[in-house]
């Protein structure tokens, strides 16, 4: 199982709480297991997000392995100027 | 060995400071930018645009203006599809007004013609017959209820229930027990603040010249700082095939975030498809403040508790950004930014996006960071005035490290911000002696950069020189960056390289020029892409000497035998290899295509001091100093001249630039005449440290640099000028008027 | 639309006299082109009077200077006579645009102009300059204060065009200066701005002076009363209060995007009283 | 509209060209005789970018009409070199990384070249006076101002 945390906002989706823990290996694994336990949350997964793997910060990459130890957190989807 | 990992070098040719390859050109006035072609049978194209803030279109009508010897095309809203897509929708409504003009110089039709005078001629007689709606151009005043709602409806699912409809957007990040931080502070300050929407201010006004011929086939020749990406928005609103589009990124005279938008491209596409002949439509001045850019307004709360020794106890901010007449998600990155420098046991941060009657904003450097960093530090400097505490030693008493979980979330890794603190403290800036109506202000930045798309393919040609092609257009001497980087990995001299910026159909994707990616990611890729060129050079030499390829390394810019062959053969240089390339094998390239990640996250703080007029509320900068962290500086002058540009860019949004609305909701001062960008004399030299904790993301250590620089600046120069004035300014730009009447009212 | 570069100055007046339309007189072009690139106006015909023999000329005249009406920024600059006894008109000229616009703009132009903020006027004012205005009915002298009528608008009728500008002769121990407020150092328009000229007398003390106001009323104000409040002193700091005073009395300026009706009148007297030092001080330092 | 022929001189060459009379010379320039090294900014003298000279005097192109360019010497950034030898200013400027996006660097050196023709050894403050009318929005002017400098000392031979 892999805790990951969720911003202030996705919190309500996710029944009030702010780290879910997720069974997955990889970061597509994990969107798909969020977007399909808390539909809630669906709509931003679908905007985009980011994911921080042990400070490092991805935009897409869904075949990133994540350790069980791993701190996940999700994040909006980065731009820049 | 993991390739794209940092590994401890000693650089022979990264550092150093070599010509730029483009240089000749520009001081010559060779360069080509987005205005200067031309294509056989160009039309000419103007935009009409909209008068009001607010109006629903009821009709249009064109046929006078159609009917005009020399006008070819003509084109509205009706010329175009409504994409499904929300993004896409909200981007071609931008380029061309669909049922209402949602702010002052809205595109409402435009007319491509043989000649600018007749398309001019043109816009004059066509009829827009509107119904003025009200307006809103403040964004306090739109997220009230019963404000003039901009779109309806396009809230998302996170904006909470009984908001103004103009409110779109909202987040909320951080962590800990707020109250119990708060409960812990000896001092609590809690103020407000406000900032004017910027321009990015490019000198280049946007242009394009767009060919599309009867077969479908399109061409764009474009100023932007992202080809590809244009491709993918013109090709989506035109219903185009991307392989039927080639876009081509003309030299680009700035951009700095706002040149990753299209705003009328597609209409030049549209009129050229329409007329059949190529379409030239270049923005007038008073265009681009109107309708390209802007930043983000914003209103912003911020409150901070703060033990006597120094230690923040608890931290809050409430963003409400302004992006304009659309969605915007800009204040994400300012919620996230806003206490990134700090290590905080409770910190929350909530924003808010409204809808105004303005622009749609774009990027401009550290999108939404600049903002809500300014109020931080604000609150911070107000609270060491308070204690008496030293500014410097506070923020180090209080600085995010390796290990500090960070406001926005993850725990950070190795950061520079310690470093570069450290580096301000030592500096001779931080101690020289003030006189008097001087003041002195600090302020920490920082920003997350990243990576993405990219592609480099690299050419070893038969003469021993090497071509690199890479899909970035170069806003601040990118190519030499990377030739550099080329060179250092292949061994041989930068002059042997030549690194050019391919067209959308010369290359795979490549993500815009934005977040400060290129050196990190199109670096990184050229670097992989030379080591895969090394990797087959290794194996002609080996098939050559008839050993295995296992045996031969690369060692400046020769293959040589290694392990039991070691010495046997003499090396076997770059060139050597190139020249027999036909014999054996055919040509050699080095190619790598990534979606990088690992940008690392970069850190800043800015040094100023500010002299301000008692009588006048005049400002003078009279010293600057830039420390920043660039992980590794490739080339270091270009790494300075970011720092520099990104500080001035900095100092203008603080003291003088503002977009400003008149009561009818126009914009009062769309040209550099009254839209107020420094000029040389308003500056002093602007010094810059350079500090190198490597990025542990980079094969060279290289962390982006190009928008840090910008976030600093605003609170550093408003805590210089409120300690210059005794008086704790909170809204920019800190203009002349507004300096005086806080001076008069303190007494 | 037609351009003309007109010979003579009767050519010049013929063709803006005779003509129906809208008609520009070009001299810098520094406005004119603004205007014309914004579509502010839209002119049929155009005159350009750089080519008539002595527009570009700078002449001594009577112990002063008649300079023409061609003569531009950098020009004047350049000249070591009108630099000497006219230093603040030509720093108030000087001021006006970049050096590329320095290298074009008139006062001439400036002055017909009409803008309230104009940067040549206030020391033309003060200094007593008088325009030379030909016209269809003939040439006659216009004080400076009296040809600006309000924002974009002139007392000069139909046909008439300045053809040159007249600075006085000065006694030994006078001298003038110019002062603007402006958010950044350069390439601004006066938010307020002093136009101080003075004549010291024997003992030091200012024997008369005239102080004009920019960017504060509809067109440049001549302080009559903050002439008086330092004539007869030395400048100390409370007759210049004084006299910062009696200017913020008669401003009348807007509110708009470059400043507030408050700040403008503020700095228009904050302006006069430093214009004023350093008007003193070059005069002094001739004595 | 009638167009009015008239013969300049641009960089030490007869030219010759014909206009209405409501282009500016800035227009002439980059659309009839492609010097298009001249860039547009601004249109209205507030950026510089179109710096040129005529006869001498060192104007915003976009401010004056290509009609009153007859019998003048115009001086572009096209004109700034010498066949392949750049001039000190246009070489300090890329060994002194005066230059990022590079479009308001024409108009910069074309201003810089004429400050040093009046005034071989400006100080940084006249050399920053004189190029505010050159607006740079990549450099912060730091580095615009120290490559001034080393080109107006190798010009002075120091």
């Amino acid at each position: 199982m892999v805790k990951v945390l969720l911003w202030g906002t996705l919190r309500s989706a996710a029944d009030g709480q702010a780290e879910v823990e997720v069974a997955a290996r990889t970061f597509k694994e994990l969107l798909d297991e969020l977007a399909a336990r808390y539909p809630g949350l669906e709509p931003q997964i679908k905007r985009g997000v980011s994911l921080a793997l042990d400070g490092k910060i991805y935009r897409e990459a869904w075949f990133t392995e994540i350790g069980p130890d791993s701190e996940v957190v999700l994040m909006p989807y980065m731009t820049g100027g | 060995m993991a390739l794209d990992a940092y590994q401890k070098r000693e650089f022979k040719q990264v550092g150093t400071r070599p010509n730029r390859p483009d240089g000749v050109d520009k001081v010559t006035g060779r360069a080509m930018y987005g205005a200067d072609a031309t294509a056989p049978g160009m039309l000419h194209a103007k935009v009409l645009r909209s008068p009001h803030a607010h109006a629903r279109i009821v009709a249009i009508d064109t046929s006078a203006a159609e009917a005009l010897p020399g006008v070819k095309a003509i084109v509205t809203a009706a010329d175009f599809g409504v994409p499904e897509d929300a993004f896409l929708l909200d981007v071609q409504d931008h380029c061309m007004a669909r049922e209402k003009a949602l702010y002052d110089g809205h595109a409402v039709a435009a007319v491509a013609a043989t000649s600018l005078a007749a398309a001019k001629a043109a816009l004059n007689l066509i009829k827009v017959d509107y119904e003025v709606l009200p307006h809103v151009t403040d964004v306090d005043e739109a997220m009230k209820p019963g404000a003039p709602v901009v779109q309806a409806g396009r809230a998302f699912e996170n904006v909470p229930a009984g908001m103004s409809e103009n409110v779109t957007h909202h987040c909320e990040f951080g962590h800990g027990d707020l109250d119990a931080g708060f409960a812990k502070a000896d001092h609590i300050i809690e103020r407000s603040f406000r900032t004017a929407a910027t321009h990015q201010g490019y000198i280049e006004p946007n242009a394009c010249l767009a060919s599309v011929t009867s077969d479908g086939r399109a061409d764009l020749w474009v100023c932007t700082q992202g080809q590809f990406f244009y491709r993918t928005l013109c090709a989506a609103i035109l219903g185009m095939e991307a392989s039927q589009l080639r876009v081509t990124a003309s030299e680009i005279g700035g951009g700095f975030g706002g040149k990753t938008m299209v705003y009328m491209e597609p209409v030049a596409l549209a009129l050229s498809k329409k007329a059949g002949r190529p379409v030239k439509l270049v923005l007038t001045r008073d265009e681009v403040f109107r309708a390209t850019g802007p930043t983000v307004s914003s209103s912003m709360d911020v409150k901070i508790g703060m033990t006597k020794d120094g230690r923040i106890t608890a931290a809050q901010a409430r963003l409400r950004y302004s992006g304009g007449a659309f969605h915007c998600g800009t204040v994400d990155f300012g919620a996230q930014a806003a206490f990134a420098a700090y290590d905080l046991e409770a910190v929350q941060t909530l924003g808010w996006n409204a809808m105004t009657n303005r622009p749609k904003e774009s990027a401009y450097r550290a999108p939404g960071a600049p903002l809500s960093i300014y109020a931080v530090e604000s609150v911070v400097d107000e609270l060491c005035q308070h204690f008496g505490l030293d500014p410097l030693a506070v923020r180090l008493k209080n600085a995010a490290d390796k290990g500090t979980k960070s406001s926005y979330g993850p725990t950070f890794d190795q950061i520079g911000l310690k470093a570069t603190l450290e580096a301000a403290k030592a500096h001779p800036h931080y101690a020289a002696p003030l006189g008097p109506n001087q003041g002195r202000g600090l302020s920490c930045g920082f920003w997350f950069n990243f990576g993405g798309n990219t592609c480099v393919s690299l050419s070893v040609n038969t003469d021993g020189t090497v071509g690199v092609t890479e899909g970035n257009p170069d806003i601040g001497g990118s190519r030499a960056s990377i030739s550099l980087m080329a060179a250092e990995e292949l061994g041989i001299p930068y002059d042997k390289i030549r690194t050019i910026v391919a067209d959308t159909s010369s290359l795979g994707y490549n993500d815009v020029t934005d977040g400060s990616r290129v050196t990190f990611a199109v670096g990184l890729a050229t670097i992989k892409a030379a080591r895969d060129a090394v990797q087959k050079m290794c194996s002609r030499a080996a098939k050559i000497w008839g050993i295995d390829e296992d045996a031969v390394e690369w060692v400046d810019g020769a293959a040589v035998p290694a392990g039991p062959n070691a010495g046997k053969f003499p090396p076997m240089t770059l060139a050597e290899i190139a020249a027999v390339s036909a014999e054996t094998g055919g040509p050699i390239c080095g190619h790598h295509e990534v979606n990088a990640d690992g940008a690392g996250v970069s850190f800043g703080v800015h040094l100023c001091d500010i002299e301000v007029d008692p009588e006048t509320g005049a400002t003078k900068v009279l010293r600057y100093t830039v420390f920043q962290d660039a992980g590794k500086a490739v080339h270091p002058s270009y790494v300075e001249g970011q720092m520099q540009g990104g500080a001035v860019q900095g100092i203008g949004w603080a003291l003088n630039e503002e977009y400003i609305y008149g009561a009818d909701g126009k914009l009062q001062n769309p040209g550099f005449l009254d839209y107020r960008i420094p000029v040389a004399s308003d500056l002093p030299m602007i010094d810059t440290v350079i500090l190198e904790i490597p990025n542990p993301g980079h094969p060279y250590g290289v962390r982006g640099v190009g928008e840090t620089g910008i976030v600093p600046p605003l609170a550093a120069i408003s805590n210089a000028v409120s300690r210059a004035v005794g008086v704790r300014m909170t809204e920019l730009p800190m203009s002349p008027p507004k300096l005086l009447k806080a001076i008069e009212a303190k007494g | 639309m037609q351009y003309v570069a007109a010979k003579t100055a009767d050519e010049a007046v013929a063709l803006l006299a005779g003509h129906s339309g809208t008609a520009r007189v070009l001299a810098g072009g520094t406005d004119l082109l603004v205007q014309m690139k914004s579509g502010m106006v839209e002119p049929d015909l155009v005159v350009d009077i750089k080519r008539i023999a002595g527009m570009r000329d700078i002449t001594p005249e009577a112990g002063g200077f008649r300079v023409g009406a061609a003569v531009s920024g950098a020009e004047l600059g350049e000249h070591a006579g009108v630099c000497a006894m006219w230093p603040g008109v030509v720093e108030g000229f000087n001021l006006i645009g970049s050096t590329q616009v320095q290298g074009r703009a008139t006062m001439a132009g400036n002055l017909c102009n009409a803008s309230p903020a104009g940067d040549a006027v206030p020391s033309l004012v003060a200094a007593a300059a008088v325009a030379r205005v030909q016209g269809p009915n003939g040439t006659r002298d216009v004080p400076i204060r009296d040809i600006p009528a309000g924002p974009g608008r002139t007392t000069l009728s139909k046909g008439e065009i300045v053809t040159s500008i007249f600075l006085p002769a000065r006694p030994a121990r006078a001298a003038d200066a110019y002062l603007r407020f402006i958010p950044r150092t350069e390439m601004d328009i006066a938010v307020a701005s002093a136009g101080v000229s003075l004549v010291l007398a024997a003992d030091g003390t200012v024997e008369s002076a005239r102080v004009a106001l920019g960017a504060v009323a509809p067109t440049v104000l001549l302080a009559e009363e903050a002439g008086k409040v330092i004539t007869g002193t030395r400048l100390d700091d409370e007759t210049l209060a004084r006299m910062a005073a009696a200017c913020e009395a008669i401003c009348k300026p807007i509110d708009d995007k470059r400043g507030t009706i408050e700040f403008r009148t503020r700095t228009a007297g904050v302006m006069a009283k430093r214009a004023a030092r350093i008007a003193y001080d070059r005069a002094g330092a001739k004595a | 509209m009638k167009t009015i022929q008239v013969s300049t001189t641009i960089n030490g060459d007869p030219a010759e060209f014909i206009c209405t009379p409501d282009e500016t010379l800035l227009d002439v320039l980059r659309n009839r005789l492609g010097l298009t090294g001249s860039k547009e900014g601004c249109g209205t003298g507030d950026c510089g970018a179109c710096s040129v000279t005529v006869n001498g005097r060192l104007v915003c192109s976009c401010l004056v009409l290509g009609a009153e360019a007859e019998g003048a010497e115009i001086s572009t950034i096209e004109g700034m070199a010498e066949g392949e030898t750049l001039h000190p200013l246009q070489r300090a400027f890329i060994e002194h990384a005066a230059l990022q996006c590079g479009v308001c660097t024409p108009g910069i050196l074309v201003a810089a070249k004429s400050l040093l023709e009046k005034n071989p050894d400006p100080t940084d403050e006249e050399l920053r006076y004189w190029l505010a009318g050159n607006l740079c929005r990549c450099t912060g002017y730091d580095k615009i101002i120290r490559a001034v400098q080393v080109a107006a000392a190798e010009m002075r031979g120091a």
